[in-house]
């Protein structure tokens, strides 16, 4: 679909991995910060789904045919636009979640591991039960940031909190995810952190269903989704995928589309830690900011990788 | 006379086809409508970005091929009697083996490693397919279902592969996907500009192979009499418990083929996905009567759909999913019309006649040799 | 690992047997009239979309339950046309129903509610205890109806004839199109059951393929297990056993394969046709047609 | 030749000028049939000649094109056996109608479970147990049809038809499949029937048999009604003459046969079949060069199994047997064609035949690994069609040609060419079984001046016919076979058509026959 106005400068093409729209969470992200885009500046957005792993190439093309800035959504298509932008040297695009040497790409890499650190503080503080869960979609890298960001959060305030791991290999089974929540609820944990796009929405349904205000949380991933379990959402963990899609939007627009890996964390408001509804205590806060002040004067380096995690350790707070 | 026969057979096939994908488009455009878009765009559309530039012949025709090879995998599991529901899962088996060896980096010169690898490929998804040739014939277990499962069991192989084998398998667990091919096993690209690939090239030799052993060897009278008439392949001395699982094998190792032509020509790895193209084979098969020839013109139309379907997205904002639509209202079209004969019958039955009819199946003419 | 075996693991079976179950008796009674049906995965991904369309417009999840049923009924009717009427093959025929499905549920949720990978959440139907909805025992209680029914009844007899053999079942003037028209619709309707169960009874939403690959579980219980209603059930609770198991292993960390727990359902369908399971028998009129000789 | 119907009884089944087309063939062409209530009337007609389809026309089963029927005097038009049976119709097909797995009782209520939804399985039992006892058919009605001999099955068909209360019933060559004594009970049955007021409609092409039962006979010749008679009003020779179109007692006129070597030996050949009784319990029989051995005896005896044994499609438990004097016990049937037998079979839609397939490709069947049709794995398919061509002009096999599919041929045609193609690679051993079931005369006479022909070319001929005349035309030496065993040798002349009678049925005679020659 395309918004915008159809007289305006250009258009710009977003590719979706096979996933496609409508996860709520990472993909329709991006949709929404290119949709503000085109408002703002008048240009032409358009989303192209892929049907397969065949589609991208082709679709990332037609992008390159019709607009000097093709957007591509998601580390599944890392090959691909590098396949396509090797081909079209003076075309621009970016790809969010992925590193790609050309220079014509913008790679949007996001530190979510630096969130995801903060979620994890505040997690492992506000734990009644001790116990933790995670439900993955598939061991991917920005799953495995996330991941990891928010294990080193939790030890970092609270090491003998236990977490439970759990993946299911899909970010599009729903009831799969359910069913893990349920379990990892009925296990004891108390605030889940679902990173597993579709696949999460199941949290959503499980505590919900299980119906206990105040005593079990879900951990808002990307966005908000506090829609789908109103008062279940303890806070969020954002991803700013559509600012980084809006920005990339916006350097083409005033000709300032720089390539090269641009690193959005903490500092570039590109993640972020959010308590939209006020459900963090207020002292657990101060403990979150104090983390996040770490951060920012780069005294702590939230662990992206497992072999970062293993070496990691919490400096004496300052 | 008999070639009047055959030559009235002949057009006969290429009119209800004709009215067939016609009747499909039409009800392909009623859903167009009801997505609120203008249906002539579409399907305008969807010949520019089939056949509108030298890129988009070379896309359909990259798209056409692994349907070429699933159809042909169908047609000989058909003509031998069986109903090959399973060459999703042959094509994951032989993409994913040829996906591994190519990424070994083995240093083996071009004209070996291409050849190796798709010999591993055939093999692969050769053995999937035999496996349900085998049951049948051991415990007759109904080579639908076996299929299916089969299918089932090649996705989790596909993903265990690449999601736990990194220690000693070329894969990338974090990309879902084998390690890039070595270039020197991949299938040459043959229409520069384009992702065409020599997969094309090897289809199209297929065709003629599989039309050659079908009709004109002693093996594939075989498998065609087994196919037909169990009884008078038993009075022929024909085994056929033997005939079928290698039939079977051979159906699989075409599907194999398929999957190793995209993941050695176009996509270059194989990735943690099912190709997707299994279903719809069976679809290519029924649509070209099980005969190789028209399989390869199937084919064209199922990779013209789908080529001309990322256009008809970008262009009238359809829905991805309106290829699936398409095939399946194909499909449906297809069996309607190739029941034709029956329909009459049907329609006489509501009159109140009878007729005798066998438990024939659609999608064969059965007897006639196609002359080369 | 005491704790291993509670009864959150046997609710958790009971979910996930639920659609199982109500497709695997959808299919059942559609085999056991002598039609092939691999059309059970459409069946219900349309049962799926629909029960949340219908209770997204009506506001009730019973409403959208009936809708779904409905709409099952009406794709079964596709098929039973496709496959009876036109004599066509049902096999062809069921795969063309999968295709469809696919593509038009995604289609209408894009064209509904303009987002392509799922619909708006909507009300569920409630819940009789703790994670066990309404459906849950109602599926159960389809087992025993569905035996009574073959077992005891005049038109289970006959249905039973119609696909042991057709051409007898005709020549003592029993409808056997008429008959396997009706069946293959009930299927529709348990199958699209069992798909609104995923989406209003489970979740409260549609999303993408979300029957994801059930249907075709539910065919293989169907054959695993005899294509006798209670051995059939049997099946989909092993099923079910091995995938709530899978799910169970990762959270209390058990050494347990999970690919191998992903794989076990397809390993034991085939090793069940194997015949390593004794007198796998299926009807034997199954795909053939009254023809009168 | 419309009959006029008796005034004095009353009309059970009238049927007139009924026509019924078949693609390729008319099988009704203006038949006229009356019967009387109460009576057993006979349905005389060689195989082919439109008895099933009138039957089956009155069943509902097949709307007839044209003709009408009229059921009591009352004009009837069926849509369904529904219809048929409340109109006080029943009928016993030539190919049972009962469900393998279900058991008597559920079959005998099937269609006819009375108004209820539930089905009362005790009630039923019982009363399909009285019905049983009342007219002395002595079936268990909780046991499955799986488990019961064909004669059993019989009953159970009868038993349904008489369940539904039929007054008229129709029984479609009932003694196919039975042997002797079943068949005596069968007539008890029907006696009993007539007692009891039930009117019987009886087809065959026995003529055995109508003198047996019938009261009355009506002959069909290939689909038209060619006379009605009062049974004992008639003669054999009358009937068979109505039914053949003339006169039939065409002995094949051939020289004696000069016996040469033995080409084909079978030794103490034992098979267990299903519920492992002995389908074959050590049967032996030699075939010699030039003559041609006829195996008379009631289809069920082992027949079919002997000669697939022999054929290569099945394996005997035991027992050798040798084609000129090379053993080829369980060599498959490739080989056995390569050292010289052939096999024309029973079955020609299921066995001889791949009906979908060009008369060229049906040549190949068997053949296809053989020169000329084909060398080094490669089909040399213009040559095989020229040979199917020249084939079918030899053996006047009318068709339009080598691309005409095999199932568009009418049965005398289709086996006239599967002759056409056994007798090509000139074998040394022939092996016929039935090979003119369901051909008319011009087909039969053409069939058997072939085999005749073969034998005098020196060529040793097995036949196996569960009709004695055949045998009696043929045979230069007649083996009676009898639940899988050669009962009987005898040289055709010495032995009475009476005598085999008894020996097929398990009695034996006082004057021996000749010990068994291998
Ligand atoms: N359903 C059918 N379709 C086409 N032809 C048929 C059909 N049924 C019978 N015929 C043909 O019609 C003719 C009469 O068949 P029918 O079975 O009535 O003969 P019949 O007298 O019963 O022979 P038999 O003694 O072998 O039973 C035969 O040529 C037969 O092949
Ligand atoms: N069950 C059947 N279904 C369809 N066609 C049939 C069937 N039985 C027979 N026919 C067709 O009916 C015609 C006559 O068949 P049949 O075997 O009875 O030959 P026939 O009547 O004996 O003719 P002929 O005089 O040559 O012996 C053939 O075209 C045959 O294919
Ligand atoms: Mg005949
Ligand atoms: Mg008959």
């Amino acid at each position: 679909q395309s918004v915008g106005a159809q007289d305006a400068g250009f258009t710009v093409t977003m590719v979706t991995d096979t996933a496609g729209l409508g996860d709520q969470n990472f993909n329709d992200l991006a949709n929404a910060g290119g949709t503000q885009a085109a408002e703002d500046f008048g240009i032409e957005w358009k989303v192209l789904e892929s049907v397969d792993i065949p589609a991208y190439v082709p679709n990332l093309t037609a992008g390159v045919e019709q607009g000097p800035l093709t957007v591509a959504v998601g580390f599944l298509l890392t090959d691909a636009v590098a396949q396509v932008a090797a081909q079209y040297p003076d075309a621009h695009f970016a790809i969010i979640d992925a590193a790609v040497e050309a220079d014509n790409v913008q790679s949007v890499l996001y530190r979510e591991q630096e969130a995801a650190f903060l979620g994890g503080v505040a997690a492992g503080l506000m734990t009644q039960t001790n116990k933790l869960g995670i439900i993955g979609g598939q061991r991917i890298p920005p799953v495995i940031r996330y991941e990891v960001g928010f294990r080193a959060g939790v030890e970092a305030v609270n090491p003998d909190a236990e977490i439970v791991i759990a993946y299911a290999d899909d970010f599009g089974d729903p009831d799969k995810g359910k069913e893990l929540a349920l379990a990892q609820f009925a296990d004891g944990a108390d605030i889940l952190f679902p990173i597993a796009g579709l696949t999460g929405v199941g949290a959503y349904s499980a505590i919900s269903e299980l119906n206990n205000p105040g005593e079990q949380w879900v951990i808002g991933v990307d966005v908000t989704q506090e829609h789908n379990a109103p008062g279940f959402e303890a806070f969020v963990v954002r991803k700013g995928v559509d600012t980084g899609v809006y920005q990339a939007i916006e350097q083409e627009v005033n000709g300032t589309f720089t390539a090269g890996v641009h690193s959005l964390g903490i500092a570039e408001g590109g993640v972020g830690f959010e308590d939209p509804n006020g459900r963090v205590p207020a002292e657990i806060m101060t403990e979150v900011e104090t983390f996040q002040s770490m951060i920012l004067d780069g005294s702590l380096v939230a662990p992206s990788t497992d072999e970062e995690y293993e070496v990691f350790e919490v400096p004496a707070a300052g | 006379m008999s070639d009047s026969l055959r030559s009235r057979g002949l057009t006969m096939t290429v009119l209800t086809s004709v009215a067939a994908v016609a009747v499909a488009l039409l009800v392909g455009a009623i859903f167009i409508l009801l997505s609120q878009q203008n249906p002539v765009t579409a399907y305008k559309a969807l010949l520019e970005g089939a056949f509108g530039s030298r890129r988009a012949i070379g896309e359909t025709l990259a798209a056409s091929t692994p349907y070429i090879f699933g159809g042909l995998a169908f047609a000989v599991a058909y003509r031998a009697g069986l109903f090959n529901i399973g060459i999703e899962g042959q094509m994951v088996m032989g993409g994913l083996a040829a996906g591994v060896f190519a990424a070994w980096n083995l240093d083996l010169p071009r004209v070996l490693y291409i050849p190796c690898a798709l010999l591993v490929a055939a093999v692969a998804g050769g053995i999937w397919g035999a496996i349900a040739g085998a049951l049948k014939a051991v415990s007759g277990a109904h080579e639908v279902i076996t299929t299916i499962m089969l299918n089932y069991l090649a996705f989790q192989v596909l993903s265990y592969t690449l999601l736990r084998t990194e220690g000693w398998l070329p894969v990338n667990p974090q990309l879902q996907a084998t390690k890039p091919s070595s270039p020197d096993a991949r299938l040459p690209n043959i229409l520069s500009g384009t992702r065409l690939h020599a997969g094309l090239l090897l289809g199209l030799l297929m065709a003629l192979l599989v039309w050659y052993l079908l009709f004109r060897t002693t093996f594939g009278y075989r498998l065609r009499t087994v196919g037909l008439s169990k009884g008078a392949a038993a009075y022929a001395g024909m085994r056929w418990g033997a005939t079928i699982t290698i039939a079977m094998f051979i159906s699989g190792a075409l599907g194999g083929l398929g999957g190793a032509s995209e993941t050695l020509g176009l996509l270059g790895q194989q990735y943690n996905a099912p190709q997707g193209y299994g279903f719809a084979s069976i679809a290519v098969g029924l649509v070209g009567r099980n005969n190789p020839f028209g399989v390869v013109l199937a084919a064209l139309l199922f990779g013209t759909l789908r080529s001309g379907s990322t256009a008809m997205q970008n262009q009238a904002g359809t829905s991805k999913e309106l290829v699936l639509v398409l095939q399946g209202l194909v499909i449906l079209a297809f069996a309607a019309l190739a029941a034709s004969g029956r329909v009459q019958s049907w329609w006489a039955k509501r009159r109140g006649q009878r007729f005798d009819e066998g438990t024939d199946t659609v999608g064969v003419e059965p007897g006639v040799a196609p002359e080369l | 690992m005491a704790d291993f075996f509670d009864i959150n693991l046997l609710k958790a079976i009971l979910r996930m047997a639920t659609p199982l179950i109500f497709a695997a008796m959808g299919g059942l009674i559609c085999e056991r009239s002598g039609v092939m049906n691999i059309g059970l995965e459409g069946m219900m991904l349309t049962g799926a979309f629909v029960a949340v369309l219908g209770t997204y417009y009506l506001h009730n999840p019973w409403w959208g339950l009936l809708c779904a049923l409905i709409s099952g009924a009406l794709v079964g009717l596709i098929h039973a046309f496709w496959s009876i009427g036109l004599r066509s093959d049902q096999i062809v025929t069921g795969t063309a129903i999968n295709l469809l499905a696919a593509g038009i549920t995604i289609f209408l949720c894009q064209r509904l509610w303009q987002q392509s990978g799922r619909s708006p959440q909507v009300e569920t139907l409630p819940n009789v205890t703790s994670g066990v909805n309404v459906l849950v025992p109602i599926a159960f209680l389809l087992v025993p109806v569905v035996w009574y029914f073959l077992r005891t009844t005049k038109p289970g007899l006959r249905l039973m004839a119609s696909g042991e053999s057709p051409q007898a079942a005709e020549s003592v003037g029993i409808a056997v199109d008429k008959l396997r028209y009706v069946a293959v619709m009930t299927s529709g309707m348990f199958a699209a059951a069992g798909g609104a169960y995923l989406s209003i009874g489970s979740l409260s939403l549609f999303t993408r393929d979300m029957t994801a690959g059930r249907g075709f579980i539910a065919l293989a219980a169907v054959i695993f297990g005899n294509w006798m209603p209670i051995g059939t059930l049997g099946a989909c609770l092993l099923f079910a056993g091995s995938q709530a198991l899978q799910v169970q292993a990762q959270i209390k960390g058990i050494g347990i394969s999970t690919d191998l727990l992903l794989a076990l359902p397809y390993l034991l369908t085939l090793i069940a046709l194997a015949g390593f399971v004794r007198n796998s028998r299926p009807p034997a009129g199954l795909g053939q047609h009254p023809t009168t000789h | 030749m419309v009959v006029q119907p008796e005034p004095q009884a009353p009309l059970a089944v009238e049927m007139a000028g009924i026509v019924k087309r078949f693609p390729g063939v008319v099988a009704n062409d203006g038949i006229d049939l009356s019967v009387r209530r109460g009576e057993i009337h006979a349905l005389l007609g060689e195989n082919g000649a439109g008895k099933s389809t009138l039957m089956n026309i009155l069943m509902g089963l097949y709307p007839p094109d044209s003709g009408e029927i009229r059921i009591d005097g009352v004009p009837a038009r069926f849509h369904s056996p529904r219809d048929a049976v409340n109109a006080g119709l029943g009928m016993v097909h030539q190919h049972f109608m009962l469900i393998s797995r279900f058991t008597v009782t559920e079959n005998v209520i099937l269609g006819n479970e009375g108004a209820s939804f539930t089905l009362d399985r005790r009630a039923a039992e019982r009363t399909v147990g009285e019905t049983a006892e009342r007219y002395g058919l002595r079936v268990d009605p909780k046991a499955l049809i799986d488990e019961l001999p064909v004669g059993m099955q019989q009953r159970v068909e009868i038993l349904r038809v008489l369940y539904q209360q039929s007054r008229t019933l129709i029984l479609d060559e009932p003694t196919a499949l039975l042997t002797p004594q079943e068949v005596e009970d069968l007539y008890d049955i029907l006696l009993q029937l007539k007692e009891a007021g039930h009117t019987v409609i009886f087809i065959t092409h026995k003529l055995r048999e109508v003198a047996a039962i019938s009261d009355r006979v009506t002959v069909i010749r290939r689909g038209k009604t060619v006379g009605t008679r009062e049974t004992r009003e008639t003669t054999a020779e009358e009937l068979a003459e109505l039914m053949v179109g003339r006169d039939v007692r065409l002995h094949v006129d051939r020289p004696p046969s000069q016996p040469g070597d033995a080409v084909l030996q079978v030794f103490d050949l034992h098979l267990r079949g299903k519920g492992n009784r002995d389908v074959l319990d050590g049967l032996s029989l030699g075939v010699r060069r030039g003559e041609i051995v006829g195996v008379a005896g009631v289809e069920g005896n082992g027949q079919t199994e002997l000669v697939e044994c022999i054929a290569g499609l099945q394996k005997p438990d035991s027992g050798t047997i040798m084609i000129q004097g090379t053993e080829t016990t369980g060599w498959n049937p490739i080989e056995l064609r390569e050292v010289g037998l052939s096999y024309i079979p029973e079955d020609r839609h299921h066995r001889g035949l791949v009906l979908p397939f060009s008369l060229t490709e049906n040549m190949l069947l068997g053949n296809s690994t053989f020169a000329p049709f084909s060398s080094g794995g490669r089909i040399d398919y213009a040559r095989t069609r020229e040979i199917a061509a020249k084939e079918m002009a030899e053996f006047d096999v009318r068709a339009p040609g080598p691309e005409t599919p095999a199932g568009s041929l009418s049965g005398g045609n289709q086996q006239k060419f599967i002759i056409a193609r056994e007798l090509f690679r000139e074998p040394d051993v022939i092996l016929a079984i039935q090979p003119t079931r369901g051909l008319d005369v011009g087909a039969i006479e053409f069939v058997h001046g072939q085999l005749v022909e073969e034998r005098d070319k020196g060529r040793g001929v097995m036949l196996i016919s569960f009709d004695l005349d055949e045998i009696f035309d043929l045979a230069d030496r007649i083996l009676i076979i009898y639940q899988g065993r050669i009962v009987g040798d005898f040289p055709s002349g010495k032995i009475t058509r009476a005598e085999c009678g008894l020996l097929m049925g398990g009695k034996t005679i006082e004057q021996e026959g000749e010990p068994i020659r291998v």
